[in-house]
């Protein structure tokens, strides 16, 4: 599994929904070797050495034998509003595929849920898409998937994954489309009276839903991998710039970390010392206007 | 100016000698920004480098800084990874054996809290092969002098260099900090007390912060700024070492590119390290690399040693002779 | 975090007073970017800034350094002007009358060679009404200790300001330079000299050269970096002084948008001064006043003076309940 | 004469010679009070602060009707090849109209001669569009320009101006067009042994050129203007940066300066101390590529 750097060439940019952009990018060295969960680093700057530094971006879905890749992003910031503005015709500068993926079930009668807040669906819509091609061929009813955000306008169209028989259920903290309450609400209404636990729950969303979720389903023990965040700066484990505070089996109470760009971004919650995990900072849009 | 000059078909010299190191070219990565260097041997062959400098190596394993470690600046940015590393045991058993296998010059980057563990770390590492020089970061806190940084003064700098000196007969490089009113100074104090080559620079202290949550963008506050944006500041530290001391230098600071690394040849440096370019393009050392060999051929360089240090800082007045002639005005400061 | 904070409508108060020196707003240009301040009036209305720091100005005219004089670096530029100036009397003469015509509240930026020349730029400034201010460059070289600049040393710094002191009971800022190993110290020096504040940074000192001609870009061969670059090096200064001393601060260093002037205010700076930004886009410095006043109703801030200094440091961890309570780990540095 | 500065729209990008494009762009509130030998400051990032500063340009002409302007750019570095590359339809930030422009001649009986070496051809074509349309109106045979550059293919094409009526006199170094030659050696050809000198002679060209032409006009005493070059920062005259080294009538050897973005760029070359002179640097253009 070798990671390249390579320039790719941005085939299409789409609107997808309020503040987030899907982008076709050709990269025919990296694609073949892709696995859902892991990621690129993209280089945002088309000239000049300003933004400096590369963004990370989960696979959100891989076209193995066009050696296409789609990236989803959310603009939070100066990187991704210059990516979002990029024009299709025009090439970027990526390194990839980078970090642990996810580790997909072996058998097809696990019920499989997928838990995506906002962004978050990034991610685990490449999952889904090879889980509906492998080992849940036929057998779409068992992958579950809880999508929500603060709005509908904030959701992108999944209606190719309910046309393919995967059991959707939406919910916005508005209660503009769906279940009124976060996506966790929706899980739990589901699931906490249910005498079966699903056999496996991937997920993907902000802090808080990390903690939330980490806490239910440790109550439950519930097999779970989450695809976490870190700031980064190199994405290939060269800086140990991505630090998340780690539990250390053997000594709770150690100062331990654990580097999402290798270790992760996939990782078992239980590895997480959420305790002691800081926030990343995030900026009201207004900022990009001061 | 290289009108003059006729490009060469042959591959041009770039072998330097720093002193007892020699090396096949003078493109280094730096410490802390190539990891173990086996991280990047999916981006190219780490044997075609000059040598690379591996993550600073403690005594004892270091868990490092709580997160946030990093933050962009403008054309640079900030790292607090607070010299997370593995300790020189596992450094040694799992590291070096498959940075060796791959054909690596190896420079060992050391760091302490005291000037003994300095020295014991010198001792242990001078005791293994395939190591083929120490960088001492002397940037670290002196946890028995108030968490005043070895590198800021002369007297500890020396004393450090000097410990280390002692314990080992590996070629030994004092990297320098900027932090300072005068990297002259300290220059010339690392190598009266024995450094065989000096490297400059470190990180620049430096600070980010937001301005809506208020808070530092840093867990640690305070971090070391790196690339593009400081490397005017590194050419100038590189000058002034240069003309402080006799011994070879190493320049480090904001090297992304061929005409960056030339900069600090041309003033001096007998060799570079390429630092946080290495994050943001994993083969940017290999750029580097053959950028300087094609810039050699276009010159008519046969050996980049007659290239390093040939700064011309007269003043060029090709009209001279179009009046009275009259002194060159003075030089005047900023 | 401003999420609880209600927007206001009123606007916002931007008064701030530096100890004896009081401005309708924190907004200030720097010196040497912004002309005599005429040179600026075609794009915005003087008198709607905090102040006018002008052009350094000595005793006698100075014709400045050799071209080439500026080169442009990753978010940064060098400038090695060499101070050049009308002297202060052309200044009192032509400069000073149209400028305080446009209502600018106009600060004078001092320069010598010698004590005596600070101290008696000082007394002819004093004698003349319409000038709010002096700061004090101590960037300058001390001609008679073998050109050392007077900012990097504490005795000859507290000197300086102690003779223009005695000399003038404006109110005195001086202006401190990055390039020592303690700012916190010259600091203490200047305040406890005599100065009501202080403001920081000068540029840093930097070179740029090109590979090809092998010369230096600046004929000075070494400069001054400003701009974007070194934002996060003067927000360190910065949060150095204002922990240092219990005078105000004035923030400099890189300040494009009102996003970095707030973080030189959050972290301390009772004012900032816009530098380089000026030369780029001649509106800077109001675009930042109206951006800090934007986000004042965007975040509900009644008056500046609540936002000054109010860095929170603490680590924030909103989950600190999820797991066994363990002390947080200890910072470690770089 | 108020400068301003504004957000000005390219209309049109066009590869005019080897390297040389012209761009024409919409700048409403500059064009109305701009002259020839003025220039506008462009910055050249379309993101970020890097490179940080503007460039300057001379207006190569005029459409004050329409407030367009255009300006002519040789790609020599990052900034004008960033330039070159700006598609139609985006904008630049330009601050302008700045510095000295040319003193056009007053009477329609003065015969004029324009020398511009290379990239030269930019500032000198917006006054001949002016003198065409002012004081030599009908009168166009008394307007002699003599254009060179190193080759043909850095020639920017003048059939317009040619079919105006101007003499027009090409050369080039390697004589692949026009005469062979330097441009001041075609001026020398015609006019050494001329018993009757020019009016007035404008002329904007590389250091060399403007050197040996100051010593020829000196030795003959013509009335004469050059655009001149310097680096720049601001080029409203707030940093000093772009001094060139001056003659005090006063005191010969003093040490004086003017100030190309305030005194200049137009400026007569008997004030300037050519004997204290340093070339700008200039790169091959290969060092893009190290
Ligand atoms: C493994 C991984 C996969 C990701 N996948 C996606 C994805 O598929 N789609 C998507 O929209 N976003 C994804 N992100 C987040 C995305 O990388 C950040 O939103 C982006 O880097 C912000 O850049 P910016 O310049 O717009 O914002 P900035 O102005 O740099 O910062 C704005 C905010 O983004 C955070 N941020 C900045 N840089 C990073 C970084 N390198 N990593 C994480 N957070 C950062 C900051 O803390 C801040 O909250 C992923 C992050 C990681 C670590
Ligand atoms: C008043 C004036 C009018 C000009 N008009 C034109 C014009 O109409 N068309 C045109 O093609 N060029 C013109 N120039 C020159 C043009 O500004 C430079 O070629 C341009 O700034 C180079 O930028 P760069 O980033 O491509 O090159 P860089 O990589 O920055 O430098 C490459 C070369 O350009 C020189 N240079 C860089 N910046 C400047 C600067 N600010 N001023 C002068 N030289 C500089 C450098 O010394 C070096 O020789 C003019 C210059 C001035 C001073
Ligand atoms: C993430 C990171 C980690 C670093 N770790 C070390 C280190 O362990 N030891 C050391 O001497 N320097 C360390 N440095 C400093 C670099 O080796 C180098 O001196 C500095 O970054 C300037 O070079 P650059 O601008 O090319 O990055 C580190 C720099 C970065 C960015
Ligand atoms: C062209 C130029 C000229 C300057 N001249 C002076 C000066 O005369 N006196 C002074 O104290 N500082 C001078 N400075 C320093 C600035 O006032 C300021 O401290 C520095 O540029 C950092 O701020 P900035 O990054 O916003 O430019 C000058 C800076 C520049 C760029
Ligand atoms: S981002 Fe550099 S080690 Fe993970
Ligand atoms: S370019 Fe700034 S004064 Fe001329």
């Amino acid at each position: 599994m070798p990671r390249v750097q390579e320039k790719a060439k941005i085939l299409e940019s789409h609107k997808e929904a309020e503040g987030t952009y899907r982008l076709v990018l050709y990269a025919p060295k990296i694609v073949p070797t892709a696995r859902p969960g892991q990621f690129v680093m993209v280089r945002v700057a088309s000239e000049g050495a300003d933004p400096l530094l590369a963004r990370p971006f989960s696979f959100h879905r891989l076209h193995k034998e066009d050696g296409l890749c789609e990236i989803l992003l959310r603009v939070v910031g100066a990187g991704t509003r210059l990516l979002s503005q990029r024009q299709p015709g025009s090439s970027v500068d990526v390194v990839g595929p980078l970090g642990r993926g996810f580790t997909a079930p072996t058998r097809s009668d696990e019920t499989v849920v997928f838990v995506a807040g906002g962004i978050g669906i990034a991610p685990l819509r490449a999952l889904l898409d090879h889980l509906l091609a492998t080992t849940h061929k036929g057998h779409p009813e068992r992958l579950h998937l809880y999508y929500g955000a603060r709005s509908a306008s904030e959701l992108i169209a999944l209606h190719d994954l309910k046309r393919a028989g995967v059991v959707s259920v939406v919910s916005t903290d508005d209660g503009s489309a769906g279940e009124r309450g976060t996506v966790l609400d929706a899980v739990q209404k589901r699931w906490n009276a249910s005498s079966q636990m699903p056999n496996r729950l991937y997920a993907c969303g902000s802090l808080p839903m990390q903690v939330n979720l980490a806490r239910w389903v440790r109550r439950r023990d519930i097999w779970v991998e989450m695809s976490l965040e870190s700031m980064m700066a190199c994405g290939i484990g060269a800086c140990l710039g991505c630090a998340l505070p780690a539990v250390d089996p053997e000594d709770p109470q150690a100062q331990r970390y654990l580097h999402v760009c290798q270790d992760g971004p996939v990782l078992d919650p239980k590895r997480i010392r959420w305790d002691k995990v800081q926030p990343l900072i995030a900026r009201p849009l207004i900022s990009a206007s001061l | 100016m290289g009108q003059s000059a006729t490009p060469h078909s042959s591959a041009p010299d770039l072998r330097v000698s720093l002193g007892p190191l020699h090396l096949a070219n003078p493109v280094l990565t730096a410490s802390g920004t190539f990891g173990y260097g086996l991280e990047f041997s999916d981006f190219l062959d780490l044997s075609r480098l000059g040598g690379i400098v591996v993550k600073g190596i403690s005594l004892k394993p270091r868990p490092g800084n709580p997160p946030p470690r990093l933050a962009e600046t403008p054309c640079g940015m900030l790292n607090a990874i607070g010299l997370e590393n593995v300790g020189v045991e596992r450094f040694l058993r799992d590291k070096l054996p498959p940075l060796r296998q791959r054909g690596a010059v190896i420079i060992v980057n050391i760091l302490g809290n005291t000037v003994e563990e300095y020295a014991e770390l010198a001792s242990v590492l001078s005791g293994v092969s395939g190591i083929a020089a120490l960088e001492i970061n002397i940037s670290c806190p002196n946890v028995k002098r108030g968490g005043m940084a070895f590198g800021t003064d002369p007297h500890m700098a020396a004393q450090v260099v000097a410990a280390v000196r002692a314990r080992t007969s590996l070629p030994l490089i004092t990297k320098l900090s900027p932090n300072v009113t005068s990297i002259a100074e300290i220059a010339r104090a690392a190598h009266d007390a024995g450094s065989d080559i000096l490297s400059c620079i470190n990180t620049v202290s430096a600070m980010a912060v937001d301005p809506f949550s208020r808070r530092p963008k840093l867990a640690n506050i305070v971090g070391g700024l790196s690339g593009p944006a400081i490397k005017p500041i590194a050419l100038r530290c590189v000058y002034e070492t240069v003309r402080a001391v006799s011994c070879p230098v190493i320049g480090i600071g904001g090297i992304q590119t061929a005409m960056d690394a030339l900069e600090f040849l041309v003033v001096g440096a007998s060799a570079v390290q390429v630092g946080t370019a290495n994050l943001v393009h994993p083969r940017a050392s290999l750029h580097i690399l053959e950028g300087i060999e094609k810039f050699c051929r276009h010159q008519g360089i046969g050996a980049i040693t007659d290239y390093i240090g040939t700064l011309d800082t007269a003043c060029r007045f090709p009209f001279a002779d179009e009046s009275c002639s009259v002194e060159p005005p003075a030089r005047e400061p900023v």
